[in-house]
């Protein structure tokens, strides 16, 4: 049943709350502390919405959002775009996080510097076709050679165990590999990809919706964006106690790391937007014609259709 | 009324590597009601070949074969049949193991333990009710597989070499015993033995095999009143009918 | 008096190999502390059993919440595999022609790496509890199957000859004679699936879960909390001994001739 | 005549038998295809027979290279098992201390997950064709030597006596008796690890590795290409396939007697 | 020089659900060099556990064995031991299974078959070489198992009940095959029948055990002169022995 709770209000009606399974992409980490927030806060219970969150194997958080299995998920920008040129139907409904906080990493001691230092050294990664095509056109921008580098696909490791013995550098993000490295005193050197171009500077990670949810229940996808929202801005606001959440969700983790990559990240999330989510058109068709300008894809994606800001809560 | 069993031209034969192996060679035989019919033969003649035939174990024969005037592959009947082993269950006990013809007949278990009971002493088995097999001895475990063989309700007893591994006192025991139940129950009983002295001590006829292929080199009636004793075997006649075997064997 | 001090020396001895594994596994415990504290290797490479015990028990609600979850799955999974699993080894033994059919198949389902299909699991079958109690099956239901295939065929052909001149059915000379034939293969084939299905359940959780053991594994990973990996692996490995264990107990109880057997050499208990 | 007929009837049933294999797969297949089309399921949640063999013909050499990489290791790695397994059930059969010692440590090793431990066997073994084989290793040692050491144990004891009173030594009566008597479970063994061994690579690689068929899936599914996925897993299949054949044609040449038994029921070969 | 096998005092007993077996009670029995000694005794009374432990095969007795002079636990003597059960291997075929214990000895391959081809037609095995153990009749497997142990490179032989599945042709063939070896070999051989005939025919002296648990009822000398044929069995002596055994045994 379709819950027409519109009010946004408390909730209080008898209707059972509408069940949606969101799927992370990653283990718990601070992108995914507005989720956790607005379900502990009781956000998504105020829009009747019983949200169940599930952590997937490595590469599966698309395919179960565009078939229908999770209404919503955590992807990447260039994620959706690979996927709708595949023809899996999954729409970018709002940014995490305004800026590209990404980089490639090494420790400190393999003197990486530059993508011109990415020549002879091994690369470890999560197996998707992107990797080896930024880092080509990063490389090509120096005249480096991406046949130098050994491409290691190591799945969901992560950074310090890969570069611990075989592998040189890795793609993170510097909110939370980054800060870890700081917290455990292991000094990395970093080059992040929005410094190298500005079309680079994409949306990464987002909150994505299949297109069946979307053009079936836009009602539900409007409630559930305003409760990510309101997740997304406490935890803007409440760093600490937004790392809090995140902690008692996956008692497991660093509680240092946590704390600090909350502080780093929190006021990332909205950043110079008007709101939190919203995703500017030229950041999709800059991106998409670099790739396209490359010959990393075979045809321009149609980003009308690849994301979407008519669900996000007008200010 | 017809035979119990009637056997005619009957041929088996065993293929092994591209060679064949005539075993049977046109035998013929017959078992009437209440008959007691016994083989012997020469080790290896084919002797247990015929009852597996019997006993619809094996297809690969030609010649006709009836049970009961019924054609044997459209048969179904349960027949009491001792293989020459012993072919006790491991896994059950001595009382399980012989119990079980009773079971499959539909009696409920403490009423097929207390039919065993009584028979165990006459075995020689009194004691042993719980042993599994590896405790028993040859001559047990034979009489275990006896035991069992008479609890199997049918009118046709086949028994290959039921007293092989006996001593010469159970022996005779054994067969005192097996002629009263015969003479009690009038069962039709074919038995394989290689004692000429115990095949006319319990016969009414018997049939002599000969050397593979086997054919039957004779089938002698045994003309010694019932019931018969071990005081028997001393007589004249016996001794004649020994020596008949005795030359036609050789 | 010599058979009795023959007696006493057996028990001894007994009672000694009874405790030589725990010995072993305690020894290896003891070694792998002491290479850890002599080579000071850190933590997140390898954290000493100490370190790991105490992590386990600082956390061990939260991993017990989270091993209820996963046990859950592998004991579901594992009852399933054993009635699919005998049933199917049933259908085979009686009618070759399903086998022929069926056991290419089964032997293909082995050779297929679930984690590869991982995402397509989940499309198939939500993220709920199926997936997880699928994959369990998948891992134990093959060797309960074929192990017992085999047992159902291991019966001595003469016994089986026997029971039907006696004019079993085929029921009967299935309980009596088949069946006891297989058992201690199908015991076998059991234990194999017990040691299997927790690690199964937890392959499963990796597809893509909200809790349960495997979870919780990747998760103290990527926080670089290797001790807690390591306690939850230990509560993987004790749980499935567990349920190995128990399988063995119940297999001493079915199959009384087997232990009889055990002692033939002994005369002397 | 009469055997004639029935001589045929069998050569004619068992040409039948011995193809229903290949009928059940081919139907499968069919069905599959037909599902596919009539459903309109998309390409990415389940690709039909016939768009896998276009994919998997159109990147046959990618594909071939990578089935290359995960063979080279899941034979490594079967070998190995087959030698250290036989070995230790050898061991365990002879000295029963050594055997109460390891066999728990065995049980153990099959309950832990491996994948928990993907960052740790990186850390401690790198990316190279080490962790791969040890996968293989960890996944095929165990059905080998517990089927080898089970069937040690099924021999005769009373023939085992013979020969010690015959005056064998150990290494006679263990060929010629317990050796014999084992081998069928062996080879059973063998089929199970043969059946596992690439699954194993392919897991192995999973780890990290920089090629193989586990490699190239994780790029195929995180490129949307799950057409391509299915592909490979056919790959993996045929391999493992044609491996356990090859087992099982050994074991014909090795144990012919188990084949004569095969046709004992027959009197017309 | 002193006896082959000396045995003195032996005791025996089983134990089973905490239930004590006593089968063996105070056995003295003595084998001298190449003497032909049969034991007779009711089924199950303890004959194949005597051999059993003579062949260092159980342990859990009490008193005496030596063989020659050398005390038993401390003896690695080899010998030539056939069991009640045939003990044939399923996966060797006929020449295989035979040849066995001369491969043990050290014998080429070739040598061995050459040695067996020689004897199988006196077994009545030859056309069997190639044969496996399911292909072969009882009495078949039988002289098989005769055969393998007479191969045995040993100057004791011990045979349990080495005739029980042959017919009377076949026994008295092997009988007088036995005794030829015997004369010629003069190994001492311990012989567990259950036909006193055969008994007499063949022993130097015979030991009639009583029922479990066993003991020595009668150790009995039978002085009928070497080489024995068939015609002794007519003899009075002869029929004074028997009588005298089966009046003990009963
Ligand atoms: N399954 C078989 N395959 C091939 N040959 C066989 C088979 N069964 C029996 N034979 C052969 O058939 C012949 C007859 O065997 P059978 O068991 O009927 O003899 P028997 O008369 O019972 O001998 P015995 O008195 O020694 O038990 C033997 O030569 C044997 O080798
Ligand atoms: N392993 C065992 N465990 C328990 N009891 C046993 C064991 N072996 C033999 N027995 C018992 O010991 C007794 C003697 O057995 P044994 O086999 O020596 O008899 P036997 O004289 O050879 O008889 P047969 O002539 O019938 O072969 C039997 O009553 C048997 O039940
Ligand atoms: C917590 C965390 N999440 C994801 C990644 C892997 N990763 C790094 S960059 C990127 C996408 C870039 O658009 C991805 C998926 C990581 N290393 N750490
Ligand atoms: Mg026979
Ligand atoms: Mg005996």
């Amino acid at each position: 049943s379709t819950n027409q709770n519109k009010d946004g209000g408390t909730g209080q009606d008898t209707k059972t709350p509408d069940k949606i399974i969101f799927t992370l992409d990653w283990a718990p980490n601070t992108n995914h502390t507005g989720i956790y927030a607005a379900k502990a806060k009781g956000f998504f219970e105020e829009e009747g919405l019983d949200v169940e969150i599930i952590q997937p194997g490595q590469n599966t958080a698309d395919q179960l959002v565009a078939s229908g299995n999770a209404q919503f998920g955590i992807g990447y920008q260039e994620g959706v775009t690979l996927a709708r040129l595949e023809g899996l139907p999954i729409v970018s409904i709002a940014a995490v996080i305004q800026h590209n906080t990404s980089a490639f990493a090494a420790p400190k001691s393999k003197n990486i510097n530059t993508p011109k230092d990415f020549e002879g050294k091994k690369y470890a990664g999560w197996g998707s076709p992107i990797e080896e095509a930024t880092l080509k056109a990063l490389m090509d921008k120096y005249n480096a050679d991406i046949n130098e580098v050994t491409i290691l696909t190591t799945g969901a490791t992560d950074f310090f165990a890969t570069t611990e013995k075989d592998a040189d550098f890795a793609w993170i993000y510097y909110g939370w590999d980054g800060i870890a490295s700081k917290i455990k005193n292991k000094p990395i050197s970093y080059i992040m990809l929005k410094d190298e171009d500005k079309a680079l500077d994409y949306y990464t990670p987002v909150i994505t919706a299949g297109e069946k949810t979307i053009s079936e229940n836009p009602d539900l996808v409007k409630r559930f964006l305003r409760a990510a929202a309101k997740g997304y801005d406490y935890a803007a606001q409440n760093p600490e106690g937004a790392a809090n959440i995140l902690l008692s969700n996956a008692p497991e983790l660093d509680s240092a790391l946590v704390i600090e990559s909350q502080k780093w990240l929190s006021p990332k999330y909205k950043d110079d937007a008007p709101v939190w989510g919203l995703q500017k058109k030229e950041v999709w068709e800059e991106y998409t014609k670099w790739l396209y300008d490359r010959k990393l894809i075979d045809e321009m994606l149609d980003v009308d259709k690849a994301f979407t800001n008519d669900f996000l809560p007008e200010k | 009324m017809g035979p119990k069993i009637e056997i005619s031209n009957l041929h088996k034969s065993f293929y092994r590597d591209g060679v064949t192996l005539d075993v049977l060679k046109d035998i013929n035989m017959k078992v009437y009601d209440g008959e007691f019919v016994s083989v012997i033969g020469p080790s290896g003649c084919g002797k247990s070949t015929i009852f597996n035939i019997i006993c619809n174990l094996s297809s690969g024969y030609t010649g006709n074969i009836s049970i009961d005037g019924v054609d044997l592959k459209s048969s179904k009947k349960r027949m009491a049949y001792m293989h020459q082993k012993d072919l006790l269950m491991p896994w059950k006990n001595l009382k399980d193991n012989i119990s079980l013809p009773l079971e499959i007949q539909g009696m409920d278990k403490k009423e097929a333990y207390e039919k065993i009971y009584e028979m165990l002493p006459v075995f020689g088995l009194e004691g042993f009710e719980n042993a599994y097999t590896f405790e028993l001895s040859g001559g047990m475990k034979q009489r275990a597989a006896l035991l069992r063989t008479f609890l199997i309700d049918s009118d046709i007893m086949l028994l290959d070499e039921p007293f092989g591994a006996l001593d010469a006192i159970n022996r005779d025991k054994m067969q005192l015993w097996l002629l009263s139940i015969w003479e009690k129950f009038k069962r039709s009983v074919l038995f394989i033995t290689h004692s000429i002295d115990e095949a006319i001590f319990l016969s009414d006829r018997i049939y002599v095999l000969s050397d593979r292929p086997a054919t039957v080199k004779l089938g002698l009636s045994i003309d010694i009143e019932r019931p018969r004793n071990k005081g028997h075997i001393t007589s004249s006649r016996f001794n004649e009918y020994k020596a008949l075997l005795f030359n036609t064997l050789e | 008096m010599k058979r009795y001090t023959n007696t006493e020396l057996k028990l001894k001895n007994s009672f000694f190999i009874k405790r030589l594994p725990f010995l072993s596994v305690f020894s290896i415990i003891m070694l792998w502390e002491a290479l850890v504290r002599i080579l000071k290797i850190p933590s997140y490479i390898l954290p000493g059993p100490y370190e790991v015990g105490m992590s386990l028990f600082e956390s061990r609600k939260i991993i017990l919440s989270h091993t209820v979850v996963t046990s859950t799955e592998a004991i579901l999974g594992f009852i399933l595999s054993t009635i699919t699993g005998l049933a199917l080894a049933f259908v085979m033994n009686r009618w070759k022609t399903v086998k022929s059919i069926l056991y290419p198949l089964l032997v293909i389902s082995q050779t297929i790496p679930i984690i590869a299909l991982a995402p397509l699991i989940l499309i198939w079958m939500g993220v709920g509890v199926l997936p997880k109690i699928m994959v369990v099956v998948l891992v134990c239901f093959f060797p309960i199957c074929v192990s017992t295939t085999e047992g159902l065929q291991s019966a001595d052909p003469d016994m089986i000859n026997l029971m039907k001149v006696m004019g079993a059915d085929h029921l009967k000379i299935f309980r009596e004679v088949v069946l006891p034939s297989a058992l201690p293969q199908f015991f076998s084939g059991l234990k194999i699936a017990a040691t299997y299905s927790i690690m199964g359940a937890v392959i499963g959780e990796w597809l893509g879960a909200k809790s349960g053991l495997g979870i919780y594994m990747t998760r103290t990973m990527s926080s670089y909390r290797t001790d807690l990996l390591f306690a939850s692996i230990v509560v993987v490995v004790v749980t499935s001994i567990f349920l190995f264990m128990i399988i063995e107990i119940i297999e001493k109880l079915i199959i009384p001739w087997n232990r009889v057997k055990d002692i033939k050499g002994d005369d002397v208990k």
